[in-house]
């Protein structure tokens, strides 16, 4: 009797694992697209290790808010007000420090429960009273937006001596010309992934998520604990919008009502660039990290061209954004008829 | 019998959407009503031939959304949304305005002409939209993209396109027959909802006359399922995406006839959240399903008073965020089914405590 | 190698501005690096690094907003390139203001001002007794413009008793809601006899809306607005709008000028404004304290441009 | 015998809009007894179960569970309790692998962390112990129909519960497959757990249950020894009925001049799981499929109707080669399809019974051939009447029927379209026995009219009592075709079984 062939569990196996094709895919993309801008731009800098850096300093903020959404995403949700609690935390902190003379360490507590609140609030909305999700963080955001507007309608500066350094930290790399450097909002955001990335894997907490982006009929019926985990999903991503406002306030020491407007699309399509299915069930946090990468290299190249009028900037963008897509699709196709 | 028959028909209003829709609405036109009568009234002003007053604004303002709220409405029943349509109205109005103008260096002073006949100029505004509808229904059934990163590629980029179209200015015209679209009369209404009036009369015959809108609904609930019952889903799919551009042109050149000029930057700038906002007010369900077109409308117009109400009252336009949020919480919140069955329980205990009294 | 970072493409009064900006250099047969930040702030951020990393020796920057380029611009002094600031003044903390070469942008207030001022003088010019109903269209809250000329012309209003501001909404600078917003005005307010719209765009959609109520834009309503663009002109000419408190984008020359300056090893004055007047359909009505009076809009629209 | 009451449930009743589903119906469980749970489609069974395990609110009643009263609100707290359940529907999740649908929830820990390796290694022990071979870290969608239920049954077993409900979990296996879970269920009952059984095979019923309790209309019947009742007196209790004509069915007669409807020449599917099937069914032929689980018969089907394109070989209608390549194209050519997975290709559960039945007709009258209401209406009426669809009107969601009753409706929308051609995979799968003697005789009566019938079924002796031809499948391939009727179901096994003596058919 022949025993059916055990698949090893090499790491190599577990790497070629299919379901990781959208990843590779971003990754392979993502090479492509840095090779070409290093190809047109070399001469200009684009090839340093600054300029690579810089894609990370840049875009922490996106990418600690996508952190939270790709786990929002992936329980089939999805999350509009991230751009606007994170211009408010900002708020929060340029308000309560510059103006009412608070401590900003005590604002970003105050901006991590009110952000938490109302994602469990949002959550609670979607979960309970089954509202789209949609909809429900819409409101969300209009709300949000509409507090920072009654806070101040004008932008305030944050002037807070160990704010300040922490805003200018950095760990600079040795050796290198032009000077490149890593600062704690890059750190914040690779924590960040990884907590995210840990969560969704090694914890049980994680394994429901997909379960119920999967399905979440069954998730429920299987005895999972459905309500809970979406509305702690929600939950998260307001703290991880909070930690992004916090990032954003770090990285231009103001708070503004009008910041971060449409940061929800780029947050959202940050993780689906990533490989993360807006229908639900499908997501890995490295996809989303190189999703953040891929989507802050196209104004990178648009920058180093410089020469671009805005709009054709703007056209360029959709059609860099619609390569990307395409050439994922044909990596994944052409990977999946190799399968079969 | 008879009675029950009525029974089961308030039932069955107090359950729909749409029921609570209208209460919210009237609720709102209350408290304008108390607030201030003369909100209501209306006169008519001979120098426009048309009525004149608050509520004709609202109907007139709403136009906009309400028309691309119809294409929204179709793309949400196939479980897909339009991102584009904001920027697909800023190419309509750059488009037509080009053709009107076609004077990119000189600035001359805008008058009552046009280079271009305006059946020619609405055509090509409308069938560039149509084109660009079609690239987004492409993306989404030929090449699976999820909707929301296939239209974001034109929301981005649309607005780049009109403004190479104008060469990035914005151009007056004074063009009569093209001023008419939104400030004419008819039947002493404003055009604009004459032609909302004729957008929603289509939209219902073509979907609710013939099978379309069973089409529409089967591929959205179940795609699969619609594939193995012999409807090409693929086109149908591409067809709704394809009438939201074409919404879209249409709301375009009702937006720059309002301004007899084009605006690339802000036209139609966040049309795309309000449409969706409507069509899930009016009970429309973001995965796809049933479609209801009062109940858009509907939304609309909720979302139109809302803003007017600010306006006329002056409140602080900053606030206008939070009292949408409000407003569109309470009313989604009456909407949603937990709510909706509390009640429904409720009123049955009360029935059968009527009934019980009633045999004793 | 001069590189430019512009907020975006908001308005009319911007692409003349960036188109004035970028040909003044270009022409002045320096490379341009041109970068458009599309109404965001971060954006704007990741320009000025793109800058220094390639190494650019002069910045020409607009801030999209007040405060929040401490770090930015930090590494711009760092990295030495002179910067030079048009159209709007950031806030910094760093102390002095030796991190800016020099500023060179409209006077918010004063332009409001003036427009006060031509409101109160035109009203007397023409007899008007008693009190002068002010519908104020403002711009988008929270911005430089909009709070300088707010404040400009709430001078005027605050010494002058007889002018009253009976409704005030803002109408994001934007044709279609100034039309809007007007719309409503002439409904809720029962007796208007000013517009004061804090940019053209939007008073020249409030004329549609004037219309469409039945009266009589520039005679039944006075409207001024602010900018000065070529479509006003055209509407004053046409009589159907009054006034207008100019705000230049013309300042690639001036760009040009200071660049040239400081290869020569010249200093400039920190701030600098541009000339700016008043025009109208007749002329002749005094606009500030020290006597200027505004322009004949038709003798000058030949040479607008934008 | 001493077995306690382990689960009780008294004056359980519930409605739904429109219907009174449970009116008082009591039910009582001992340890260590397999009790069946009968009716016909809709009779209330699934609903009893999930108020037990708190999916629905009941609305009045009372649940005793090992000695104390319990009100469940949601499965989790059920589960939790020590009720485990496999619910009708396949309720797993399609994204994770084999191995986690398994053990979500529950996954095995280390150091705080998932282990994933002892969780795959249990997983697939587990799987072995139902004699499926399959790598488990694959995701669950990639597998068929039958293995999704294995995994389903396989994870409700390995939960350590008291009781243990199993909603038709027989329905789409074949006889090995239900062999092996009794014997597992039988394991189960020594260890002292309750089960509850529910299932429309009433062979399986005798084979394993101990007392049987029939539903009808949800209303309680009554309660049996499954020793003091026979067969037909639970038939007559279900349906409420005499009915033993329906074990009378005669096979269709095929005249001997009869033309070959549909000829399928060497299809297959290129690099598929199917290749190189022949096959042809006659004017008023009801053929039948035969097979194990994932011999292609499924995949045969759907490359006969477009579903999946086939990329080889020939398909002839009436002697004209015809090309199908999608649904539409078969559609065209009056072939009509009963899909197996009910749920993903089937019912478009957000819309009505009206609109499922009528979207295939008016799907080939076109679009701007709307058919009106009243016709609608009459079609609708027709079909429910005619394939005894329970539903309190024709306007309720298709969603919300029970899963029989779902299933005839997808049957009413095929037969609404009055094909030559019908195939039907697994039609009667989750039907009562009175529904399905109907669908058999609806079967036969069409094949009377000269339409020809494809039938697949994984119950042999349905297909031996009804089909003219019997095709049967091995791994992907055609391996044998015998008569109907003649044939015994001992025959059609030992063909089955054949040369592949594989896995380890114990
Ligand atoms: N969620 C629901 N909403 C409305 N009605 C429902 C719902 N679930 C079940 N019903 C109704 O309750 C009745 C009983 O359904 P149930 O699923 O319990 O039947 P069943 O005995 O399991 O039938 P089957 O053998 O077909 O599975 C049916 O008439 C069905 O239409
Ligand atoms: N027990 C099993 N072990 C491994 N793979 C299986 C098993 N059952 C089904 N499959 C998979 O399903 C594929 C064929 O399924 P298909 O649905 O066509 O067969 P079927 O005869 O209709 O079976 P079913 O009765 O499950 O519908 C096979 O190629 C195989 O990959
Ligand atoms: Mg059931
Ligand atoms: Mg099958």
């Amino acid at each position: 009797m022949s025993k059916p062939a055990r698949t090893r569990n090499t790491l190599l196996n577990r790497l070629m694992n299919p379901k990781f094709i959208m990843v590779y895919a971003t990754i392979v993309v993502f090479l492509l697209i840095y090779t070409i801008g290093a190809l047109l731009y070399g001469d200009k800098g684009f090839t340093t290790l600054r300029t690579f850096l810089n894609l990370f300093i840049d875009n922490a903020y996106v990418g600690i808010s996508a952190v939270g959404m790709t786990m929002v995403i992936i329980t089939g949700g999805i999350d509009l007000s991230v751009g606007a609690v994170a211009s408010l935390t900002g708020m929060f902190i340029a308000y309560g420090n510059t103006i009412l003379g608070i401590d900003p360490f005590i604002c970003i507590a105050f901006s991590i429960l009110i952000g938490v609140a109302l994602g469990l609030a949002m959550g609670a909305m979607i979960q309970y009273l089954k509202v789209p999700a949609f909809i429900a963080t819409l409101t969300g955001m209009f709300f949000a937006r509409g507090v920072c507007a009654l806070i101040s309608r004008e932008s305030i500066a944050i002037n807070h001596a160990a704010f300040n350094e922490l805003a200018k930290w950095r760990i600079k790399i040795p050796d290198v010309k032009p000077l490149a450097y890593v600062n704690f909002n890059v750190l914040l955001f690779i924590v960040m992934i990884l907590i995210g990335a840990y969560m969704l894997q090694a914890t049980r907490f994680g394994r429901n998520v997909y379960a119920i982006g999967g399905n979440e009929q069954s998730a429920s019926l299987m005895g999972l604990p459905v309500n809970r985990t979406k509305v702690l999903v929600y939950g998260f991503n307001g703290l991880c919008s909070v930690l992004a406002g916090v990032a954003y306030a770090l990285y231009v020491k103001s708070g503004w009502n009008l910041s971060l407007q449409g940061a929800e699309l780029d947050v959202i399509s940050s993780a689906v660039i990533g490989g993360t299915l807006l229908t639900g069930g499908v997501g890995y946090m490295f996809g989303t990290l190189f999703g953040v990468l891929l989507k802050s290299v196209i104004p990178a190249l648009i920058t180093f061209n410089g020469t671009l009028l805005s709009w054709w900037a703007k056209i360029g963008t959709g059609v860099l954004l619609l390569l990307f897509i395409g050439i994922q699709r044909i990596v994944v196709s052409a990977s999946a008829r190799k399968k079969l | 019998m008879m009675r029950k028959r009525m029974k089961l028909d308030t039932e069955r209003i107090t359950k729909s959407k749409l029921f609570w829709a209208i209460v919210a609405e009237l609720l709102i036109l209350l408290v304008c009503l108390i607030i201030r009568p003369d909100f209501f009234s209306i006169s008519y002003q001979p120098s426009s031939g048309m009525l004149y007053g608050s509520l004709i604004d609202i109907l007139n303002r709403s136009s906009e959304i309400t028309i691309i709220a119809m294409g929204m409405m179709l793309v949400i029943a196939t479980a897909g949304t339009d991102l584009s349509v904001g920027s697909l109205v800023a190419v309509s109005g750059a488009l037509a305005l080009r053709l009107m103008r076609w004077d990119l260096d000189l600035y001359p002073t805008p008058g009552d002409w046009s280079i271009t006949p305006l059946y020619l100029v609405i055509a090509a505004s409308l069938g560039a939209c149509l084109l660009m509808g079609s690239f987004n229904g492409l993306l989404v059934s030929r090449w699976n993209m999820q909707p929301i990163i296939a239209t974001l590629i034109l929301m981005v980029a649309g607005r780049g396109i009109a403004q190479v179209i104008t060469g990035g200015k914005q151009m007056t015209t004074m063009f009569s027959p093209f001023k008419f679209i939104a400030h004419g009369s008819f039947l002493y209404l404003p055009m604009p909802v004459i032609i909302t009036a004729a957008v929603i009369l289509v939209i219902y015959l073509s979907t609710r006359r013939t099978a379309f809108g069973l089409f529409i609904e089967s591929v959205g609930v179940n795609r699969s399922a619609s594939r193995v019952s012999g409807l090409n889903a693929r086109r149908i799919i591409m067809t709704v995406y394809m009438i939201s551009g074409f919404l879209a042109g249409i709301s375009g050149l009702i937006y720059s006839s309002r301004i007899i000029s084009n605006d690339s930057n802000n036209a139609g700038q966040g049309y795309e959240m309000d449409a969706i906002l409507a069509v899930v007010i009016g009970g429309g369900n973001m995965a796809g399903g049933k479609f209801n077109i009062a109940g858009t409308v509907m939304g609309s117009l909720i979302i139109r008073t809302i803003i007017t109400f600010v306006y006329y009252f002056g409140v602080a336009a900053e606030a206008i965020m939070v009292f949408k949020a409000m407003i569109i919480a309470v009313v989604i919140i009456l909407q949603s089914e937990p709510i909706r069955r509390m009640l429904e329980k409720r009123s049955r205990m009360r029935r059968s405590i009527q009934g019980g009294a009633l045999h004793e | 190698k001069v590189a430019f970072s512009q907020i975006g493409q908001e308005s009319d009064w911007r692409t003349a501005n960036t188109d004035d900006v970028k040909k003044a250099i270009v022409d002045a047969g320096w490379e341009l690096i041109y970068d458009d930040a599309q109404q965001k702030q971060e954006n704007q951020v990741k320009a000025l690094r793109n800058f220094i990393t390639q190494g650019v020796d002069y910045i020409v920057f607009t801030a999209i907003v007040t405060t929040g380029w401490d770090d930015v611009l930090a590494e711009v002094k760092e990295a030495e390139i002179p910067l030079i600031l048009i159209d709007r003044l950031p806030e910094t903390s760093f102390g002095n203001d030796d991190w800016y070469t020099c500023y060179f942008g409209g006077d918010f207030p004063f332009e409001g001002y003036k427009a006060g001022m031509w409101v109160k003088n035109y009203f007397e010019s023409i007899g008007h007794k008693g009190d002068i109903n002010i519908v104020r269209l403002s711009g988008t809250t929270g911005s430089d413009p909009q709070i300088g000329r707010t404040k400009g012309f709430d001078e005027v209003v605050a010494a002058n008793p007889n002018m009253k501001i009976v409704y005030d909404q803002t109408g994001n600078f934007t044709r279609a809601e100034g039309q809007a917003v007007m719309e409503a005005a002439l409904k809720a307010v029962p007796k208007i006899d000013v517009l004061w719209a804090e940019n053209d765009d939007m008073a020249l959609g409030a004329i549609e809306a004037i219309k469409a109520a039945g009266k009589v834009p520039g005679k039944d309503i006075i409207i001024i607005g602010c900018d000065a663009v070529k479509a006003a002109f055209e509407a004053i000419v046409a009589g159907e709008m009054n006034a207008t408190s100019e705000c230049t984008p013309l300042m690639g020359a001036r760009v040009v000028e200071v660049i040239k300056g400081l290869e020569a090893g010249q200093t400039f004055d920190k701030v600098v404004h541009p000339v700016e007047y008043v025009y109208d359909m007749n002329g002749g009505i005094v606009i500030d304290d020290d006597g200027n009076v505004s322009l004949k809009a038709a003798d000058h629209i030949n040479e607008r441009l934008y | 015998m001493t077995e306690s009451v382990i689960l009780s449930m008294q004056g359980m009743e519930i409605s739904f809009p429109g219907v009174k589903a449970l009116d008082r119906v009591d039910f009582t469980l001992r340890s260590g007894e397999v009790h069946a749970l009968l009716g016909e489609n809709g009779a209330g069974k699934s609903t009893l179960i999930k108020c037990l395990t708190g999916v629905h609110r009941m609305d009045a009643g009372r649940i005793m569970f090992d000695g104390s009263e319990i009100s469940p609100s949601s499965p989790q707290e059920a589960m939790k309790m020590g009720i485990s359940t496999v619910y009708q529907e396949i309720n797993l999740c399609p994204n994770l692998t084999v191995a986690e649908n398994i053990f979500i929830g529950r996954q095995p820990m280390k150091r705080s962390q998932i282990d994933w390796k002892e969780m795959n290694r249990r997983a697939s022990e587990l799987m072995e112990r139902f004699n499926i071979h399959i790598d488990v870290t694959r995701p669950l969608d990639i597998f068929s129909t039958a293995v999704q239920q294995i995994v389903s049954i396989a994870r409700a077993v390995d939960i350590q519960a008291k009781v243990l409900i199993l909603d038709e979990p027989t329905s789409s296996l074949d006889e090995n497959e239900v062999d092996r879970l009794f014997r597992v269920m039988e394991g189960l009952k020594k260890e002292g757990l309750g089960i509850i059984f529910i299932t429309h095979f009433l062979d399986q019923v005798f084979r394993i249950a101990d007392r049987i309790t029939v539903l009808r209309n949800g209303q309680l019947v009554g309660t049996f020894e499954a020793g003091g009742i026979t067969k037909l007196d639970l038939v007559t209790r279900m349906i409420g009925k005499d009915m033993d004509a329906i074990y009378n069915l005669k096979r269709p007669d095929v005249a001997k001049d009869a033309g070959k409807m549909l000829e399928a020449d060497r299809i297959g599917i290129t690099g598929g799981t199917v290749g190189d099937i022949s096959l042809h069914v006659k004017e008023g032929e009801l053929l039948g499929f035969a097979g194990l689980l994932g011999s292609g018969r499924t995949e045969t089907a759907q490359m006969l109707f477009g579903v999946t394109r086939a990329g080889k070989g020939s398909i002839r209608k009436q002697g004209k080669t015809i090309r199908v390549r999608h649904p539409i194209d078969a559609i065209g050519q009056k072939i009509a399809f009963c899909p197996e997975d009910r749920k993903r290709d089937g019912i478009i559960g957000d819309l009505s019974v009206r609109e499922n039945i009528m979207l295939v007709t008016q799907g080939r009258r076109g679009l701007f051939r709307p058919m009106s209401r009243q016709e609608q209406v009459q079609l609708a009426e027709k079909y429910v009447k005619l394939l005894g669809i329970m539903t309190p009107d024709i306007e309720k969601k298709v969603g919300e029927l029970s899963g029989g009753n779902q299933q005839k409706v997808i049957l009413a929308r095929w037969m609404a379209t009055d094909p030559d051609v019908l195939i039907l995979d697994e039609p009667t799968r989750g039907i009562d026995v009175g529904a399905k003697a109907e669908i058999q005789r609806l079967m036969i009566e069409l094949c009377g009219k000269g339409v020809s019938v494809l039938f697949i079924s994984s119950e042999l002796d349905e297909i031996i009592r009804c089909a003219n031809r019997i095709l049967i499948m091995r791994d992907g391939e055609k391996a044998a075709e015998v008569p109907g009727g003649s044939t015994t179901q001992h025959e059609i096994l030992s063909i089955i079984a054949g040369e592949g003596v594989q896995g380890g058919v114990a």
